[in-house]
């Protein structure tokens, strides 16, 4: 008997709908349950980034990268001020070094508590969502006692962070690591090791590292795949290179490598990475040192491009950026790490069901606001 | 049992025989209905507190004006409802809308009928029919009718996909529930609720009561599928697959608001009484004491009633709140591959046992 | 038939572990609770001193305020604004350092630069403002930052603010007068020079 | 008195330095405390350009090794050269970046994949530039290699009112999406991609938003697009 091919239909999953991660349209086909093909449309958050670069100063980026990936705005001006610093070969001081690294890692954390707990929300666990979001509220409140915002900071500058640490940061910080390191525990019993959680996850959507390179995957989605690639490892930059960590890899513990769960677990794991990177930071943070020394008067890069790619909690975020002499950057590309996520989804979730498309998205961890900039 | 009574109580001679029942059957039904308003303020309460605490949140308090602005936000369902109720009545201009209306009544009747063969206490039954827990099982599945037609007369795809999926599921678990019951019926030879009860009576093994999950293991694993696929049939998490909120929005749901969502919602909490009281009734004794000879009033039988059906109703609670929701084919396969074997299987065990022990 | 048994006993074991979890917080409610009451308590802001000059400067970036007194009209917070949500029009005073009682104006800032123009605007939309935090450094007197929460004395702002119509939230800190106003008082005093 | 003053000033702003603000914050004259004040942030000024000066002086020293951190790989151009020697562009080449003409795009491209010396098998990234409003527009290709752990940069110019490049799209899969990227923003062609449409802008958008002579359209489906603001109210 052969299978019976009823008609097919078409379904807008988007752009309003509850787990689209934000303003996402997807276009299924589907046949029944089965879905036959998905289209992605994006560009319902595009708010013209590259273009509004060009017409603003150096500095007046800064508060536009945050905004891009807005659950990792460290991350993003991270990136951002790397590059920037390569281009002026500025050398920034070791204190503000540490500093910046443990704001990145702490975002990290915050990002992937938020993908960790969005994911358990899309397959119909609703108590871990508010469990991370319970922890995630403590590191904004670190960052709101640095630097006096909670989501956009426009913290770290071309040369130097905008505010000093407050005194009690250090404790505050192995506060929060003490807290939070037995909460995972907590997370894996409640959602990791949950049998209908890997019935939903296991082996759905296996991602094969093949296909994830050539889609340009990149990050948690990547190692997921078990391909072992971290730019903070592989190509270190800032001070990355002093510290001691893993690079955790997806295994296919429960099913096959580069699954949903194996991605899900990456996430897991790096968590634990960052914690430690933390605690190394912050033993070895140097005590004084003005954060503001290193900031030029005027910032205007010699003639010349760069590309510089660092890894934000999606991926490699990576800024192309064209100088002219002038105050104003004269093209500036951003290479968002969500943006060739997104575009592999309809190579990984064809022929699974319509539950599946929605396990897998949330896997793949995206943020609309920097797929469409 | 309040039938009968009221029937006897009229007048006999009156000249439309018709007309008694009629007025009869109007008669239980208000009760019934305002029972199930009330009973659905406090499980929503209960689940929007207990939801709340499981979350590390304390859940309504009770802050800001009108009803709200009572301890513990202890009027918060009663607002909720009065919220939902004078919303705006929206019916799609590409809905069916006879069908539209309809729908919402053809589930709750559902849910409302069973009402009739659950006994409360000893004297506090509408009916003791003879065929009562037969009857309830029929009833219940009367539901799925009305979420087809919502799904279906929605005009709607996410509808249409909820409805399909909750018609599948609720067929499906019928059976395992269906089979459940029948290792109660074999054991006590009855199909009439006071009849279960009555059975479950007394002592077992010296110190338990005589309540069929005591009674043996093969029982014990019949109550558990029983409740499992209660759950399901009641479209709670982890089976709220047509719903699915991160799915399908509200599935079959989707287009309803105001009252005629409300409906659902009530009709959902009823369902979700009606499985819990059969369960409590079939496996837990239903009005029995715990303390078998003890406190056995028909006003006690009311208390154990009630507390045996509400925890039961907590533990649903508790289920949505802690698990992730499965996929549509796994939960057939849990049905189809795992509760149906293990009832079959129940089912002759029990007789084994029967033979050997009882 | 052991797989199909293991998989019955996992899925039991950890649903198990999982309803244990939310037990345990059901239980300890008291202990765990992580909400507030929301207007009746708020959550602590943190406070703290970050060597800004302004006594009552906090690190939070809650709303944007102006001391119209110490501004010199010197325009870089405009520039620096990514957002272009700072407007400002100033008109030149003929003698440098005067005050001028008709309008208000103060002739030397707090910090003792003498004031060669009159702020005749200086509107901050607050609706567009992305609270960036850049227009504070550029400031040579100091005297835009931000301000909020309940430890600055000097502004008892709400931290949310809110308003019934959006065109409140245009902040306008220049003082009141007209520009007809602006216009005769310094070229009045230009005459008296 | 004035002596007084300044001494007292001087003292505060030394000791506020050395990190006790509180030694101006207890001046009780507002007068004399703004003027500490202004006299702290001058001093401050000053150090801090001293140390950007001489941490300036150390950047010298340093840039060479930051031009070693770079994983580009200087020894592909010479293979390419080699290999196809009509298609590379020398004068424009350098050791970061390799100029190629559009023509054979797809078979280089296929070679810097296959060939065992390069690998690359990632496409990190598609950028269009605008050279100028009166020169070419330039695509950007950042490669890169999982297995020899290189990069490089290709860039391709291409005619401004006759943009065609070649598709990558079959070599690199999420060429797709960076080439309609490209295609959106500056309307350089992609010959043989599948599927070139916009992406990000919406499918009846005019004109092409990051060429520098991009002119904002006045009206779009019949709604006003909003001109940079020009004051308010």
């Amino acid at each position: 008997m052969g299978i019976v091919k009823g008609d097919q239909m078409v379904l807008n999953i988007g752009p309003q709908h509850p787990s689209t991660h934000g303003v996402l349209r997807l276009k299924v086909v589907t046949d029944g349950e089965i879905v036959s093909d998905i289209e992605p449309i994006i560009g319902y958050l595009h708010r013209c980034f590259e273009k509004h670069c060009e017409n603003s100063t150096y500095e007046q980026v800064i508060p536009f990268t945050d905004r891009c990936d807005y659950i990792a705005s460290m991350n993003n001006n991270f990136g951002y001020v790397v590059a920037m610093e390569k281009l002026m070969e500025i050398k920034v001081p070791d204190r503000v070094e540490y500093i910046r690294i443990i704001m990145a890692e702490l975002n990290r954390i915050a990002s992937h508590l938020l993908a960790l707990g969005v994911y358990g929300l899309d397959v119909g666990a609703f108590t871990p969502f508010l469990y991370m979001f319970r922890d995630r509220e403590r590191i904004l409140d670190i960052f709101e006692l640095t630097c006096g915002a909670r989501l956009l900071y426009n913290y770290m500058w071309v040369g130097g962070v905008s505010h000093d640490l407050p005194v009690g940061f250090v404790e505050t910080v192995y506060g929060f690591l003490d807290y939070f390191e037995p909460k995972l525990k907590e997370y894996n019993e409640i959602l990791t090791y949950n049998k209908i959680f890997i019935e939903r996850t296991a082996d759905v959507g296996v991602l094969p590292p093949e296909v994830a390179i050539s889609y340009g995957v990149s990050g948690p989605n990547l190692r997921g795949s078990g391909v072992k690639w971290d730019l903070r490892k592989d190509e270190p930059y800032s001070i990355y290179e002093r510290f001691d960590f893993e690079v955790p890899v997806g295994e296919g513990t429960v099913g096959t490598t580069g699954d949903c769960w194996d991605r899900f677990y990456v996430r897991m794991l790096e968590m634990i990475e960052s914690a430690k990177i933390l605690r190394q930071a912050l033993k070895n943070l140097p005590q004084d040192g003005d954060v503001h020394q290193a900031i030029p008067k005027k910032i205007r890069p010699p003639k010349g491009s760069i590309y510089q790619r660092t890894e934000s909690p999606r991926g490699d975020l990576a800024y192309y950026i064209i100088s002219d002499g002038s105050p104003e950057p004269y093209r500036l590309k951003m290479r968002s790490p969500a943006f060739t996520a997104l575009s592999v989804l309809n190579e990984i979730s064809r022929g699974w069901m319509l539950s599946d498309v929605i396990a897998i998205l949330g896997s793949l961890d995206i943020v609309l606001g920097e797929i469409d900039r | 049992m309040i039938v009968d009574w009221l029937i006897d109580w009229f007048p006999t001679s009156v000249a439309w025989p018709g007309l008694t029942f009629v007025v009869v059957v109007i008669l239980c039904a208000i009760p019934v209905f305002v029972f199930i308003a009330l009973y659905a303020l406090v499980a929503i309460y209960g689940e929007l507190k207990i939801s709340s605490f499981i979350q590390d949140k304390v859940g309504p308090m009770g802050q800001g004006v009108g009803l709200h602005a009572w301890r513990w936000g202890l009027l918060q369902p009663v607002a909720d409802a009065l919220k939902l109720i004078l919303k705006e009545d929206i019916i799609p201009s590409s809905a069916d809308k006879k069908l539209f209306i309809l729908a919402p009544f053809i589930v709750f009747i559902g849910a409302f009928i069973a009402f009739s063969a659950l006994p409360f206490s000893q004297t506090l039954i509408i009916a003791d029919m003879n065929i009562g827990i037969f009857y309830i099982l029929a009833v219940s599945s009367l539901g799925v009718i009305g979420i087809i037609l919502a799904g279906w007369s929605s005009n709607n795809k996410w509808s249409l996909y909820g409805a399909m999926r909750s018609a599948a599921q609720i067929i499906s678990y019928e059976i395992p529930v269906a089979l459940s019951i029948v290792v109660v019926i074999m054991l006590t030879g009855t199909m009439s609720m006071q009849g279960i009860i009555q059975y479950q009576s007394g002592l077992i093994w010296g110190f338990l009561p005589n309540w069929l999950i005591f009674n043996n293991p093969f029982t014990f694993l019949a109550f558990i599928i029983f409740f499992i696929s209660g759950v399901a049939e009641c479209n709670r998490t982890p089976f709220d697959i047509p719903e699915a909120e991160s799915e399908l929005v509200a599935g079959a749901f989707t287009e309803y608001s105001g009252m005629r969502y409300a409906f659902f919602f009530l009709s959902e909490y009823a369902n979700m009484f009606v499985v819990s009281g059969v369960a409590a009734t079939a496996f837990m004794g239903g009005w029995l004491s715990p303390i078998p000879g003890m406190l056995n009033t028909p006003a006690w039988g009311l208390f154990w009633f009630m507390s045996k059906s509400m925890f039961l109703i907590f533990m649903m609670i508790w289920f949505r709140w802690t698990f992730p929701r499965l996929r549509v084919d796994q939960l057939m396969d849990v049905c189809w591959k795992g509760f149906i074997p293990i009832s079959l299987f129940n089912i002759f065990g029990v007789g084994i046992w029967h033979l050997i022990v009882g | 038939m052991g797989n199909y048994l293991k998989n019955i006993w996992e899925t039991i074991t950890t649903m198990l572990t999982g309803m244990r979890v939310t037990l345990q917080h059901l239980l300890s409610i008291r202990r765990n609770n992580v909400t507030l009451q929301y207007p009746e308590e708020r959550w602590p802001r943190p406070e703290r001193d970050i060597g800004f000059d302004h006594s009552n400067y906090n690190v939070i970036r809650s709303r944007l305020h102006v001391d119209i007194d110490d501004c010199i009209g010197c325009l870089k917070c405009e520039r620096a604004c990514p957002v272009d949500c700072i407007k400002i029009e100033t008109v030149k005073v003929p003698n440098r350092g005067e005050d001028i009682r008709s309008i208000g104006h103060t002739g030397v800032t707090a910090n003792g630069t003498k004031k060669a123009m009159v702020v005749s605007r200086f509107d901050i939309d607050m609706t567009e403002c992305c609270y960036c935090n850049l227009c504070t450094y550029p400031c040579p007197e100091e005297c835009i930052y931000m301000t909020g929460g309940p430890n600055s004395e000097k502004h008892e702002i709400d931290y949310e603010y809110s308003e019934y119509d959006r065109n409140d939230l245009i902040f306008r800190f220049a003082k009141k007068v007209s520009d007809e106003e602006i216009e005769s008082a310094t070229s009045v005093s230009g005459v008296e020079g | 008195m004035t002596d007084n003053l300044e001494q007292l000033i001087n003292d505060a702003v030394e000791k506020a330095l050395a990190g006790d603000m509180d030694a101006i914050n207890n001046i009780e004259d507002r007068v004399t405390r703004s003027k500490a004040k202004a006299a702290l942030v001058k001093a401050k000024r000053e150090a801090a350009k001293e140390q950007t000066e001489k941490s300036s002086d150390e950047n010298s020293i340093d840039s060479s090794d930051v031009k070693q951190d770079l994983t580009i790989n200087e020894n592909i151009a010479e293979l390419l050269i080699q290999q196809f020697p009509d298609d590379i562009i020398k004068e424009l080449s350098s050791k970061e970046h390799i100029q190629i003409q559009s023509k054979n795009w797809l078979i280089i491209s296929k070679y810097l994949r296959d060939d065992p010396a390069c690998l690359f098998d990632s496409l990190q990234c598609i950028t269009g530039v605008d050279l100028g409003e009166e020169s070419d527009l330039e695509v950007r290709y950042n490669l890169h290699s999982m297995t020899h752990r290189h990069a490089v940069e290709i860039r391709i110019s291409c005619l401004r009112n006759k943009a065609k490049v070649p598709s990558v799209e079959s070599i690199w899969r999420i060429g797709d999406w960076f080439e309609r990227e490209t295609y959106d923003m500056y309307g350089i062609e992609f010959e043989g991609h599948r599927d070139l449409k916009r992406i990000l802008l919406p499918e009846d958008w005019e004109g092409w938003p990051l060429r520098k002579d991009y002119e904002v359209q006045e009206t779009y489906h019949g709604i006003v697009v909003p001109k940079v603001k020009e004051g308010w109210e």
